[in-house]
């Protein structure tokens, strides 16, 4: 399986890294892919990211080597910014690749879910007016997660 | 020693992203014991790590730890809220 | 909802595709896609895709726009290629806009599970020694658009 | 006058693309009448719309249209395998 996490502020180019599975081979027969992008609730103007540098590349690694095993991927992108993204930006890129699309969605939805609620992550929200708030976690993310039927990428 | 993290609103109420504790020469601490100790340091602390300071996280060398997990010297300790990326 | 639908010769650009998304507004949170490439099995050279145009837009609008009802999207585009695309090529683009991810990453599912079954295309095999080859409809992609429970975006 | 198109492996073994046919002055067939109807017309007629020529499915004025359908004149009516896209 190619792999191909990376943390950074710069945003990306879904073209780059398409073309950048070329080299996969020629099994792939279905690509799945998740974009996450700040949503302008209640007046919002950015969201600032931080994450634990180290923690968080290796908890996404291990959320998509498990993801690998249990949808047969050939391929698997996660690009999560950092930094201060205004309403509108991608915040997170997930890709999965596969022979078949039921794997290649399947994956995506397994992948975007454990990041959720495994990869330390942590958003504040920034309104007009310079008052800034953390975000809470969700309860539904955790569900989301949940329903995958394991403890988490992490227990293994 | 432990050097310990802090992320997030944890952090900010705290006014520092991290700190070194110098670990007692008796026994093994526990994580919680850890926090209990954190707790006597002042108000912002008693804050954080209270009941009702909100839901805290930690982990130890960069791997999820419970409240009674073991910290031994040398250890990456840090402390953070429920994660909220994606 | 924003609606685009095309069934064309010529490949896509996913940049260009999100681009156009720009105008929908600022309540996207979640992008979902699926892209779907010729795969190389068997030593296939390319696939010749075959539609029935009018019918192939209008069973598409069909789906895409149940899609968009039962899954509160913000925008759905399909474009299907059809001609010769050789081993490799993209066949096949949904991608559905919604505030939150599961809406958008089910929709996905649910518009290619359908289109599968309801868009009148036809694909051939080509192999390199010049035999050709329809390929035969999968029951499995018949029980896959089954299983979002009802007798199909046709029946409306 | 019924307009028949026919696509994919049918249209290959037909030899034609469409062709135009002249319904009944009395009643109005059922899509099964018109496919009897054809296959009387030839060997490669009789295997396409023979069973074990293989699944057809049928639209009338592009919209799936089951065996016992009425076909009147003016429809477009189309013969085509189960559909392989996406």
């Amino acid at each position: 399986m190619l792999v191909d996490i990376r943390v950074q502020e710069e945003g990306f180019s879904l073209d780059a890294e398409l073309a950048r599975l070329a080299g996969v081979g020629l099994d792939v027969g279905g690509i799945g892919l998740f974009m996450g992008l700040v949503r302008g609730d209640g007046g919002l103007a950015a969201l600032v990211l931080e994450h634990y540098p180290g923690m968080t590349e290796s908890m996404i690694a291990r959320i998509v080597a498990q993801a690998g095993t249990r949808f047969g991927l050939l391929a698997c992108t996660v690009i999560h910014r950092v930094g201060r993204l205004p309403v509108g930006a991608p915040i997170v890129l997930v890709l999965c690749a596969a022979a078949h699309r039921g794997a290649a969605l399947e994956a995506t939805e397994f992948v975007i879910d454990w990041l959720k609620t495994q990869a330390p992550f942590w958003k504040r929200e920034e309104f007009p007016d310079g008052q800034g708030r953390w975000v809470a976690a969700r309860e539904s993310d955790e569900a989301a997660a949940a329903r995958w039927g394991m403890d988490g990428p992490t227990e293994s | 020693m432990v050097e310990i993290l802090y992320f997030a609103w944890l952090r900010d109420r705290l006014g520092r992203s991290r700190e070194t504790l110098v670990l007692p020469d008796d026994g093994v601490p526990s994580v919680r014991d850890i926090m209990d100790g954190l707790r006597r340091r002042g108000a912002a602390y008693e804050e954080v790590f209270a009941a009702g300071g909100g839901p805290i996280r930690c982990a130890i060398n960069q791997e999820f730890a419970a409240l009674d997990s073991p910290v031994h010297a040398g250890d990456e300790l840090a402390f953070f809220p429920p994660m909220t990326g994606g």
